[in-house]
């Protein structure tokens, strides 16, 4: 029984990760149609990020103040990641709308250069990142059974930014401007819609959260140059297998690919796992090629 | 249309004839390519020049392995410049060759091809990973290279043309084994990367357990790369092992021991013994996580020798002052030094000749006094259990007392018997 | 079609220079550079293929990784049994496999082994290309579930290590059909080899893109389901294509096993299979002399300067992708016919061809 | 009186999403004839088309071919491969290749991936293509990049392809959509000399273009047939007066859009 609620806490938890990971895609890949392949190193300018954060907070302020560097660390993340994001967006992702697969190279090369930027400014090791102390231990539901702070931590955090982009998208006078220019461009346009601004918003915010997550994965994982690797096909399969274009297929397939993931893994092995986690998503789309919650339309291609 | 093809025929045959001309132009033994100041390709220029010796230094300078290995290059740099700085080898100067492995097999067996082919390297030092050193072996015996591999491995393995200045199994896993075993309890976890060194480390293992009364409770393997330990532990938990005997590698080390300690388990509830967490990797995983935590090496930056007490001094004098040591990069230093002791003993560079003057060759390495044992080429180790303090540093726990003679194939032990090789 | 107009005749100068400089290299070059020559021209092959799919059809591949090692790893295990005499190999000791596998029995035969070489990675792209391109799955979504595959596949290599060598592959090789594959003689036959299967497979891929079929396929990259209203269906051929271009890949796969001596997962890896869309791109997509060319320069450029700037060298390699898919797509051989065209193409609008062929 | 119909398609309805495009709707073509299917935009004239060469899949009703085959099994390919052509709003041909690549593709004959790769071209087959370009006045851009036509240009190489396919029935969605004035005469005469080999649909908006051809004309509104008959009787009648016609005589304006 305990090792059953622990099981789908874990499930949960990796579930809510992917969804971090992937929601930042959901917005570039799902709505522009830009594959970023340099979403991982956006995440993991993130994580960077709150390294620097605490390194800042660790170097001029009291100890005592140290705790908190994790509630500046989010924002800042994002930030950090949001200018990436413009600047991608401005100098290069522009030329590229209407090219998915080009869009899916040239941002593979970004991505290279900014691990080969990150490796050469922050050394290749990984860098320590120390959780805030109120992040340490967990709830203790029952005996044997501990749902670790941080695991809750992120299923919150997912939770606040999936709110608060259904706000953005859907609630915000900027959100329907976007609706409106990912829906129908050149409508937009002639209603006065500035679409360049809203095509490099978009980008920006979908950038952003990914810093997020970055920001999120420190209190689990490694913070090394290469991080963004490990969670950029993941994140792909997530929004391919819930449905491109749509914010609940991304929750759906995250929860499905992280609790398959759990029962896989704890039923054969992590590596036999993972592999059985993809043969089932491959299955599954050719079944469903639109994925989850497909959208249709009339267009001939 | 016919038109573009011609155009493109013409520029593949510029580009042929550059790349033939490139090749060509290489091909002369005193090579040209020294347009670059660094001073490691400058080495290029002076061919076999006298007053000069060539050696390769052959690691992964970018990729994924290029986290462990920067390091083992600065080490086994330190101890070329040292050695120069005391007059050189045979009054010559060693100037290093350094190739780029990519953490990518095959470009290390391209890399040494060319470092013992082209640039007629007097030996090389390289590698980390097992499947590095198997691509290069062939390589190595083809040509009748000499390669010092600087790093603890599975063992199982004993080249001619290759020496070993790493623990072999029986010199960093089995006598922690039995440690264990003895102080920690009976009951045993195998948690590993999915790889060489992992599987059969813990074939080993397994074979020990039975035969010392040791109980396997579960083994398990994780893609490289995997960062997520939550099932895993709860897969630990639900087994109840006394120890967990960790080969993870490189980035799952940080994943499994922060996400251990999110679950409440400290070094208190549960040991853990790793072999591949040295000083370099506790920077990286963060100390709060990891003290109390063991690990079983044949050198700490703490070791308590005069030579070592020197070799840290220099290193963070070179290198800076937040840098490390740690085994691999004190084993790399060990190499270079062992091979400069050869050559002198040797009279000469010639392969064979030194091969046969390193037989028995003993220095005073930081981790103590190291042998080269002349049938295996391995060398003889003390081996170390270290506790990971608060100041990211190893306590030691326990020592073998003198340099344990290497034994790759394991076959002074009998229960070993079903590991050694048919032939 | 076939008269000899002197654009022709010089088309055909410049093959038969290109062939000749390639057979004679071997007078000119050491035996460590025309073993790296040979290693490229096997890459030149992976790119026909490559291109094939991705400049021709519009299917983006990003696990020809896979194909281009399935077809080394038969052809490695046929050396590593050569090499062991028969008996299993050494790594299936230590991974505590006494007895040789089923499946690696018929790998003592070399021709099997060749076979295999070429029909594993089709029949794969096979079964592949009839879920996927029946079933509609194409463009982005085909290439993700490349990548998966991709995942699939190293993840069960790396796993399965008693059988497969794991993360250290399968290397250590003695000799090929008898002779010592360390040899400079030796080296020198498959280097020949290599160039008389790179020509073979040009010469095939041109007739291919020449034929009814390729504009066909070219028809499919122009707008599928306009092929499929004229009568087309482009599954099949999306299929047949992509499984000759796995096909190639194979070939091409056996030919790097012999010249390097090693193969291991990471060749199957998503990075080796990225880079491999990167020489058709740089070289130019939609030209088969642009492919080979592309494999040829960008790694003889890769070993060249990776050794002097490790660091700088991903840097440069990163850049050169971003400019080169952004600013141009065609490539090198799109940016060359471009110059060379630009002064007479301006006076028509239309981008006309107005020298035909006839 | 069902042995001459080549085409019939019974109460399709068509649904996107709880949408009802199409609804209960009842057509029938005979042999050779020419037929223009009209109505409000959103009447599902388009999804009529869409049904009958397989790229749309009705919730309901069938659809015959020659009163055996039933269409709505097949596969677009299959359908197109049976003789029933279809040329879509916008001009779709094969920009990258030639003109005469985008005929020669289009041209009735094998198409499996075996006769393809080893075909050659016949005489027989030049000479088809040759007077194909000459009935569309392309033969001076024969060697052009498709992508490279003029809007009207484009349309007549669709045409023109659509022909070498020799379908028994042909389904052509706004051919003069985007046209100037001469272009759309010419495009009229070329419908003319198509009408009289094969039965032939037509979705249209221009009235005036409708009106220079005698035949019949379906009117469709919501989905719904609402009215059949001769473009004169049609005129007439109030209910399509009031839906369509009523409110903007003045064809023009509705071209557009479909």
């Amino acid at each position: 029984m305990e090792l059953f609620l622990l099981q789908l806490f874990n499930g949960l938890s990796i579930s809510s990760i992917l969804l971090l990971v992937a929601l930042g895609l959901a917005i570039t890949f799902g709505l522009m149609k830009v594959i970023n392949m340099a979403h991982g190193e956006l995440i993991m300018i993130g994580a960077y990020s709150t390294y620097l954060t605490q390194n800042l907070f660790h170097d001029y302020l009291p100890k005592s103040m140290f705790d908190w560097y994790f509630v500046l660390a989010v924002p800042v993340s994002f930030a950090i990641a949001f200018v990436f994001g413009l600047i991608l967006e401005m100098s290069l992702i522009r030329f590229l709308y209407g090219r998915p697969l080009d869009s899916l190279l040239a941002t593979w090369g970004v991505g290279l250069v900014l691990q080969q930027l990150a490796r050469s400014i922050f050394g290749a090791p990984n860098v320590a990142v120390t959780s805030p102390a109120w992040l340490n231990g967990g709830l203790k539901i029952m005996d044997g059974t501990l749902l670790p702070y941080k695991r809750i931590f992120i299923i919150a955090l997912v939770i606040a930014c999936l709110v608060a982009m259904y706000f953005y998208i859907y609630r915000s006078h900027e959100g329907r401007r976007m609706r409106a220019v990912m829906q129908n461009r050149d409508m937009a346009a002639c209603l006065g819609v500035s679409t360049r601004r809203v095509d490099a918003m978009t980008f920006a915010i979908g950038s952003g959260i990914a810093g997020i997550a970055g920001c999120a994965l420190t209190l689990l994982g490694p913070i090394g140059p290469s991080l963004g690797t490990y969670y950029i096909v993941d994140a792909f399969m997530v929004v391919v297998l819930g449905g491109v274009g749509k914010l609940v297929g991304t929750v759906l397939g995250a929860m499905g690919i992280g609790m398959f993931n759990t029962l896989f893994e704890y039923w054969t092995n992590a590596s036999l796992g993972k592999v059985l986690v993809f043969v089932c998503i491959v299955a599954f789309l050719q079944w469903r090629p639109m994925g989850l919650v497909a959208m249709r339309s009339r267009s001939l291609d | 249309m016919k038109k573009r093809m011609f155009y493109q025929c013409g520029l593949l045959l510029v580009a042929l004839t550059i790349v033939l001309a490139g090749c060509g132009g290489n091909n002369k033994p005193a090579s040209t390519n020294s347009e670059t100041d660094k001073p490691t390709n400058a080495a290029n220029t002076g061919g076999s020049a006298e007053g000069e010796i060539k050696v390769g230094i052959l690691h992964s300078q970018s990729g994924t392995m290029a986290i462990s290995e920067v390091s083992v290059i600065d080490a086994e740099m330190m101890a070329i410049d040292e050695i120069n700085a005391a007059g050189g080898v045979l009054g010559k100067k060693i100037v290093p060759v350094l190739e780029d492995g990519a953490s990518d097999w095959p470009t290390f067996a391209e890399k040494a091809r060319k470092l013992i082919s082209e640039d007629k390297v007097a030996t090389v030092f390289g590698g980390w990973t097992s499947a590095s050193r198997k691509a290069m072996k062939p390589v190595f015996e083809e040509l009748n290279g000499l390669l010092w591999y600087p790093v603890q491995y599975e063992g199982l393995e004993s080249s001619p043309n290759i020496f070993y200045t790493g623990a072999t199994t029986n010199q960093q896993i089995v006598p922690s084994v039995s440690w264990l075993l003895e102080n920690r309890g009976k009951k045993f976890y195998l948690l590993g990367s999915d790889y060489v060194f992992p599987r059969t480390a813990n074939l080993v293992i397994k074979e020990q357990l039975k035969a010392e009364g040791g109980e396997l409770v579960g083994e398990e393997y994780t893609p490289l790369g995997h960062t997520d330990y939550s099932t895993l532990i709860s897969k630990i938990k639900a087994a109840k092992p006394d120890v967990v005997y960790n080969t993870l590698n490189g980035d799952s080390n940080v994943a499994f021991f922060k996400q251990l300690k999110d679950a409440g388990i400290t070094a208190k509830d549960l040991t853990t013994l790793s072999v591949s967490v040295a000083e370099e990797e506790i920077r990286g995983i963060g100390v709060d996580v990891l003290e109390g935590h063991l690990a079983a090496w044949n050198y700490y930056q703490t070791t308590d020798t005069p030579a070592n007490k020197t070799f840290v001094e220099n290193y963070k004098k070179k290198y800076g002052d937040e840098r490390v040591t740690a085994d691999p990069i004190e084993a790399g230093y060990t190499a270079v030094y062992l091979w400069a002791a050869a050559v002198e003993k040797a009279g000469s560079t010639e392969v064979d000749k030194v091969k046969e003057a390193a037989k028995e060759l003993e220095w005073d390495a930081p981790e103590g006094k190291v042998k080269i044992d002349g049938a295996t080429q391995h060398i003889y180790k003390t081996v170390r259990i270290g506790e990971v303090q608060a100041n990211g540093q190893f306590k030691e726990l326990w020592n073998s007392g003198e340099a344990v003679k290497p034994d790759p194939y394991l076959k002074g032990y009998e229960w070993a018997a079903s590991i050694q090789p048919t032939e | 079609m076939q008269k000899f107009t002197p654009q022709r005749i010089w088309i055909l100068i410049g093959y038969a220079a290109t062939a000749a400089a390639l057979f004679s290299a071997p007078l000119f070059v050491s035996d460590f550079r025309l073993n790296l020559l040979a290693k490229f021209l096997a890459f030149a092959i992976v790119a026909l293929g490559l291109d094939l799919i991705w400049g021709y059809t519009g299917i983006l591949s990003l696990g020809h990784g896979i194909f281009f090692g399935l077809g080394a790893y038969a052809m490695a295990m046929y050396l590593k049994l050569e090499a062991s005499g028969g008996k299993p190999p050494d790594f299936m000791g230590w991974s505590g496999l006494k007895e040789l596998p089923l499946f690696w029995q018929p790998f003592q035969s070399f021709w099997f082994a060749v076979a295999m070489g070429i029909a594993i990675p089709a029949l794969l792209a096979l079964i592949l290309g009839y879920v996927t391109f029946r079933n509609r799955i194409r463009g982005v979504y085909f290439t993700i579930l490349t990548q998966a595959l991709v995942i699939i596949t190293t993840t069960l290599l790396i796993g399965q290590q008693a059988f497969t060598g794991g993360t250290n592959g399968l290397t250590g090789y003695s000799t090929v059909l008898g002779f010592s594959i360390g040899s400079p003689e030796t080296k020198r036959v498959l280097y020949y080899i290599t160039v008389v299967a790179l020509i073979g497979i040009f010469v095939f891929c041109r007739y291919i893109i020449g034929s009814r079929f390729g504009k066909v396929l070219r028809a499919i990259r122009d707008g599928e389901n306009r092929v499929r209203f004229i009568g087309y269906n482009p599954a099949i051929y999306q299929m047949v294509v992509f499984t000759i271009s796995a096909a190639i890949a194979g070939i091409a796969g056996m030919l790097f096993v012999l010249h390097v001596g090693i193969i291991s997962p990471s060749m199957l890896g998503i990075v080796p299979s990225i880079e491999m869309v990167l020489w058709v791109a740089i070289g130019g997509r939609g030209t088969l002399v642009g492919a080979a060319l592309g494999a040829i320069l960008m790694n003889w450029a890769k070993s060249e300067f990776s050794t002097a700037y490790p660091q700088g060298w991903l840097f440069f390699m990163g850049l050169l992708f971003v400019v080169v898919v952004v600013f141009m797509p065609k490539g090198v051989a799109g940016l060359v016919s471009q110059i060379k065209f630009r002064k007479k193409r301006r006076e028509p609008k239309h981008e006309g061809v107005r020298n035909p062929a006839v | 009186m069902k042995e001459s119909a080549i085409l019939l398609c019974d109460d399709v309805t068509v649904e996107f999403d709880g949408f009802k495009a199409v609804q209960g709707m009842n057509l029938k073509l005979e042999k050779g004839e020419l037929r223009f299917l009209i109505g409000p935009n959103g009447a599902g004239k388009t999804t009529m088309l869409d049904v009958i060469c397989g790229k749309v899949r009705p919730s309901m009703g069938r659809v015959t071919f020659h009163g055996k085959v039933d269409i709505t099994k097949k596969k677009e390919h299959q359908i197109a491969e049976l003789g029933i052509g279809r040329k879509f709003q916008a001009p779709s041909i094969f920009p990258s290749m030639t003109v005469i690549e985008n005929l020669e593709i289009a041209m009735r004959q094998k198409r499996s991936v075996f006769a393809t790769l080893f075909a050659k071209m016949a005489e027989e087959e030049r000479s088809r293509i040759d007077g194909q370009l000459a009935m569309i006045g392309l033969q001076q851009k024969a060697e052009w990049r498709a992508g490279g036509l003029s809007h009207g240009e484009k349309q007549w190489l669709e045409i023109g392809m659509m022909l070498l396919q020799e379908p028994e029935i042909l389904l052509l969605d706004e051919p003069v959509a985007g046209m100037t004035d001469k272009e759309t005469d010419k495009t009229g005469e070329l419908l003319h000399q198509i009408a009289r080999k094969r039965s032939v649909v037509v979705v249209e908006h221009d009235m005036e273009f409708v009106r220079n051809f005698a035949s019949k004309v379906t009117v469709m509104h919501e989905g719904r047939l609402l009215k059949e008959g001769s473009m004169d009787e049609v005129q007439r009648d109030d209910r399509v007066a009031e839906v369509y016609l009523g409110k903007r005589r003045d064809a023009d304006v509705s071209r557009s859009t479909a």
